[in-house]
């Protein structure tokens, strides 16, 4: 959690230097489900991601360096720079990719659980999307396969109430997104999603009930988005949200929280905590030298592989 | 004592199913899914006894949700799999252009080879007995715009098997655009295991007055206006079966070309936009000096079917379209007895709106 | 009814006379859905269907003589000739349109509605779909945008258990339908869709509640198909349905237990049915013969209006 | 006294919101709706206002549900609103391709004109800082190749505003495509309410050696082209500005090819199935006679565009492209000191991936 706050804020902070060309959507202030939710995976688990993916790229276990040099532009970028921020690649951890069309990825994931399935692996398919992607209509044919065949999918709806700058409340009807899952045959949970234990909790069951052949889970979390939609940047001024609801909102900073849990329960010190921040402010550092210091590549590196050989 | 394979004269429709079997013989990780896959109309036949043989697990019907199932596919073949997906009707496959084209076309792209998309794609293309506007589209411009994506469209029972088994072990997406019509024709398939290229356009017709360069149906109408020219009027014009629309074998066409100087493109679309328009293009860029007139593009008129079987009457171009644009062509003349003759032989009998079921093969 | 199912076994009876050369989807023994709600309608209450539309065509008060032209191919049928079985209109009594791609006209019903209520117009939307519809995610994205606007529609959702030749079973989990449209806020309605008076009821209450604002209606009826998907005949041989089941579902015939009804009741007498049947006769024969008496068009004739003036 | 209108220089965003707000004044039954329509950014500024000044019932915010909200328009159009809609990024419309070409552009013509579908979709292609695979597809040769849609492409910000209009108080469908990088672009824009017709080509540079017909951003690659052409090199390119994809003013092209003979058309999308082939296609059928060399098409290169700003640069071809595709097609000579100071004229100033802010028209 700690290491996803970090990269993205070193991100948002860099980001004015002009070399990260790209639209770039931050999680700061998500991170709990990420970062609950990939705990309660195995490393050869599947993991799908939309156009809010550091966190989930991070949290699946996939490189630092290889994401950054990715939003660089650079080839030894994660997709070898052909992605940029909105398109993170690392299979060798498991994290299959994400895309910035929103439900794009979600019958994906349902494939890949279903492929697992028809292989009998012992896999689970997991895909983070927002409260806005579940009004996409193939979310709910999703939803159907799945249910269909018992697949075994955990779907992560990070319902931050907001797709850009549009309140939920003008978008849907007043109903938990939840229900609407449970409607078609899914196992449902809902939870605080700033609470990272709580939503470590969940997944853990969901997951396993996922593995034991009870079929796709449905898990929503409610969180808060601290920076505008897409850039490195806050965008109180735009008022389109209360300085009140964004105070709120950042109150419940789940990072804040599990710090004072985790120094409460004295599972850590405060020496120890600034010891693994300077670790990962380390990492960081490099992760931006390596992108930085990677060959710039040409138009051409970019032009091949349209077809597979 | 008889050594030569025997012609082994067998419909589309069986060639695709026979094509479907043994790829899934030779490869577990082919699957099979369509709405109508396993039931008792088989797609046209087309997937009979493929359940029955390959099981549950294999062969599969499903949803009525096009983009859904198409993106569920996709996953499912970055995921080690080999998904074949059938849409009765091409006009369904609209609803699934967002996962084909911003997916399927994309995904090795974007993520710099590391992973691939082995998925084939069947849309059948709808004609006759009132079809009308939504279920006769011919839409293979739309997908062969995309970069990323195959297409093909193969004419004879031959070509149908051996570009089926070819799409299905290319690493990438083919859409595989099978006109309705053909189903029903005959050709020599061979029983093994073979392959024909997703890339190589066919000489149906030898000839050296005017290249004629058609796309799946009308490679059979092409075809018999040349057998007609050729019979009544001495011409021989050059029938390039194209097989592929994307991408397009230009080289063939040109080779052609430098022999006849003369070239129709016909096509199974609506004019505009069409890739009889984009072959006449890359002529007219690439293959300027070949070219000793202006070149003719055969294609529907630019406006919907509509049902009424009375109306469709006069919609489509056929053999004697073709041919009068070849005689048009050449300047020939429209009045002698031997094109009388040869009108008489071109001259449709039965219903318009049903499969002429005089072509045969094999080619 | 009974003129539903007259009309639809005669035009069956000539099919054979290969005049008709085109798709034809009958819905004999479903016929008390589409009678039953279009009772419950204002003539300006507007109708939409899919490719099973001469019921619904014709219980909104469609011209019969314009139907079977249109499914001649002639210009003096409802679409000019250019649309078919599949393609029947007739705005002057509130019936929109059908069309054959599946789910091709749920959102523009939606779209109806939203029109009404943007209009201040006192009128509630219809659209009627089947089981293998509601796979589709446009019905979802529909059902969403409706509950959110609280528009006056009803979904009449034919539930045949049968999409072309595959169960239900096949294609979706093991949920009634219109759960799932309950939780996206709908009211929910579920009934035996073979019993003319309980649709009726159904459709009269929930038009009610649509018209005073209560928001999007959800009516599921089951019912049985008893010919094959698409074509005049009957399909028994197919086997992909048992005898038993066939028998079951054709007991359950909509007309046979509305005329017992109506007789024990002595609402009507067998003198007055039997002559009310001979007047339909009557109407649907001259139907046919205005059909086959109508002049006979040409390509021309199907050529032109691709743009509006 | 000032009694002539002075110039009113403003960009394309404002052109188009001011089309929008002039046609929902004139008529009630339009309204507005698209993702972000009444938020702060306001569709990059085209639609700052509208909510305010119309209200919440006719400007809205929707779901994100791009085929199911087309349908919904398609059925409130029919019912006699004439609903506006707007697409972010054209690649989303993918989506909805579906509703637009199955039911959109068939309506009308599949109901014998019973019935209309008045509904303008507006569509943005992307382009710069990264837009990558996704979000960056030119894809109007997809839709123009659909009869019953038309499709334009307004380059100025003139045209813009009276094209909107226009196409707002058309009857039928149409497909509304602007260029990001237009968006910024200024030019003259009267106050008064008036209307750019939807099937006309526009001169923006007369000449007699060379005819560039190009579309939308590619339209001011020429005309800078055909500035710097003239300036240090005396040639005379005649650019058209195409403005209607759907239909082609080949009218136009035939006009100024009497003059010129030689056609290079210029595209904002993938050389493969684009509309540029189509131009050149139909100006081989029906222009042979008038063309004294190939034509050319300046296009993308058949690949999607990756997101690394490395990458992307190389990817456009642009003003020096066009240039040298007239220098070589009239034989001129490259080397000669005249060239230099045209290239050097031409050459990018600032970031390759960012509007060259140095347009400015009026055109
Ligand atoms: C199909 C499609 N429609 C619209 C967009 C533009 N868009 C990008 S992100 C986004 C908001 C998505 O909201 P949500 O799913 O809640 O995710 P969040 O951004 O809140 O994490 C939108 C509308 C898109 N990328 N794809
Ligand atoms: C988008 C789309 N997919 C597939 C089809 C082919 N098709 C026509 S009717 C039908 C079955 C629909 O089943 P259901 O909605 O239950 O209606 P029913 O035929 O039972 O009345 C199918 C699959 C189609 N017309 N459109
Ligand atoms: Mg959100
Ligand atoms: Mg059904």
């Amino acid at each position: 959690m700690l290491r996803i706050r970090l990269v993205e804020e070193a991100l948002a902070e860099r980001y004015a230097d002009q070399e990260m060309r790209c639209p770039m959507h931050l999680c700061i202030g998500q991170e709990a489900i990420a970062a609950g939710v990939a705990a309660a995976l195995r490393p050869d688990d599947v993991m799908f991601s939309n156009h809010r993916a550091h966190g989930h790229y991070l949290a699946k276990g996939g490189d630092v360096k290889a994401m950054v040099a990715e939003i660089y532009g650079r080839s030894t970028g994660c997709s070898g720079g052909r992605g940029g921020s909105m398109h993170v690649i690392d299979q060798s951890v498991g994290f299959m990719g994400a895309t910035p069309i929103v439900g794009g990825t979600v019958p994906l994931a349902v494939g890949a659980a279903w492929a697992a399935a028809l292989k009998g692996e012992d896999k689970v398919s997991v895909v983070f999307f927002g409260d806005g992607c579940f009004e996409e209509g193939v979310v709910h044919e999703s939803l159907n396969f799945a249910a269909l065949h018992k697949l075994p999918i955990l779907f992560i709806c990070e319902n931050n109430s907001f797709s850009v700058y549009t309140r939920i409340e003008e978008r849907q009807p007043r109903r938990p997104i939840h229900v609407v899952a449970q409607a078609h045959g899914w196992d449902a949970w809902h939870s605080d999603g700033n609470d990272v234990e709580a939503v470590n909790a969940i997944a853990i069951e969901a997951a396993c009930r996922a593995r034991a052949g009870n079929g796709p889970q449905f898990l929503e979390f409610d969180t808060y988005r601290w920076r505008e939609h897409c850039g490195p940047n806050f965008d109180d001024e735009l008022n389109y949200r209360s300085e009140h609801e964004i105070t709120a909102g950042k109150a419940g900073d789940p990072l804040l929280r599990s710090r004072s849990k985790l120094l409460q329960d004295g599972a850590v010190s405060d020496g120890e905590l600034d010891k693994l921040k300077e670790e990962i402010t380390d990492e960081i550092d490099s992760a931006f030298e390596f992108a930085l210091s990677s060959p710039v590549p040409t138009y051409a590196d970019g032009a091949g592989k349209v077809y597979a050989d | 004592m008889q050594t030569e394979n025997p012609i082994r004269k067998k419909t589309f429709a069986f060639a695709i199913r026979e094509g479907l079997q043994q790829a899934m013989e030779n490869d577990f990780s082919v699957i099979l899914i369509g709405e109508g896959v396993p039931d008792p109309k088989s797609i046209f036949g087309t997937t009979e006894g493929l359940q029955e043989q390959f099981g549950r697990k294999r062969v599969f019907d499903m949803p009525l949700a096009e983009n859904g199932m198409t993106g569920i596919c996709i996953g499912a073949a970055i995921s080690g799999m080999r998904p074949v997906m059938v849409h009765q009707r091409i006009d369904f496959a609209l609803l699934s252009v967002d996962q084909l084209v911003n997916n399927a076309a994309k995904w090795h792209f974007m993520f710099d080879g590391k992973a691939n998309v082995p998925f084939v794609v069947r849309m059948i293309v709808g004609r006759g007995w009132g079809q009308g506007p939504q279920h006769s589209q011919s839409l293979q411009a739309m997908f062969a715009h995309i970069p990323g994506l195959k297409v093909v469209m193969p004419t004879t029972a031959h070509d149908a098997k051996g570009m089926m088994i070819a799409a299905i072990e290319d690493n990438g997406p083919v859409i595989f655009i099978e006109h309705r019509w053909l189903h029903y024709v005959e050709d020599h398939v061979p029983e093994t295991n073979y392959r024909v290229p997703l890339d190589k356009a066919k000489i149906l017709h030898t000839g050296d007055r005017v290249t004629v360069a058609a796309f799946s149906y009308m490679a059979l109408e092409a075809h018999a206006a040349a057998k007609a020219l050729h019979s009544f009027m001495g011409i021989d014009i050059e029938v390039l079966d194209m097989r592929s629309v994307r991408p397009l074998d230009m080289d063939a066409v040109f080779t052609s070309l430098r022999k006849t100087g003369h070239l129709i493109v016909a096509d199974t679309a609506t004019r505009t936009g069409s890739i009889a328009g984009e072959v006449i293009s890359r002529v007219a860029e690439k293959g300027w000096d070949m070219l000793r007139s202006a070149p003719v593009a055969v294609a529907n008129p630019d406006h919907p079917l509509a049902t009424s079987h009375h109306m469709s009457d006069g919609y489509y171009p056929g053999e004697q379209t073709i041919a009068d644009a070849v005689i048009r062509m050449l300047g020939g003349d429209k009045v002698s007895g031997d094109y009388e003759q040869l009108c008489a032989a071109l001259r449709h009998v039965g219903p318009h709106d049903t499969p002429n079921r005089s072509f045969s093969g094999p080619f």
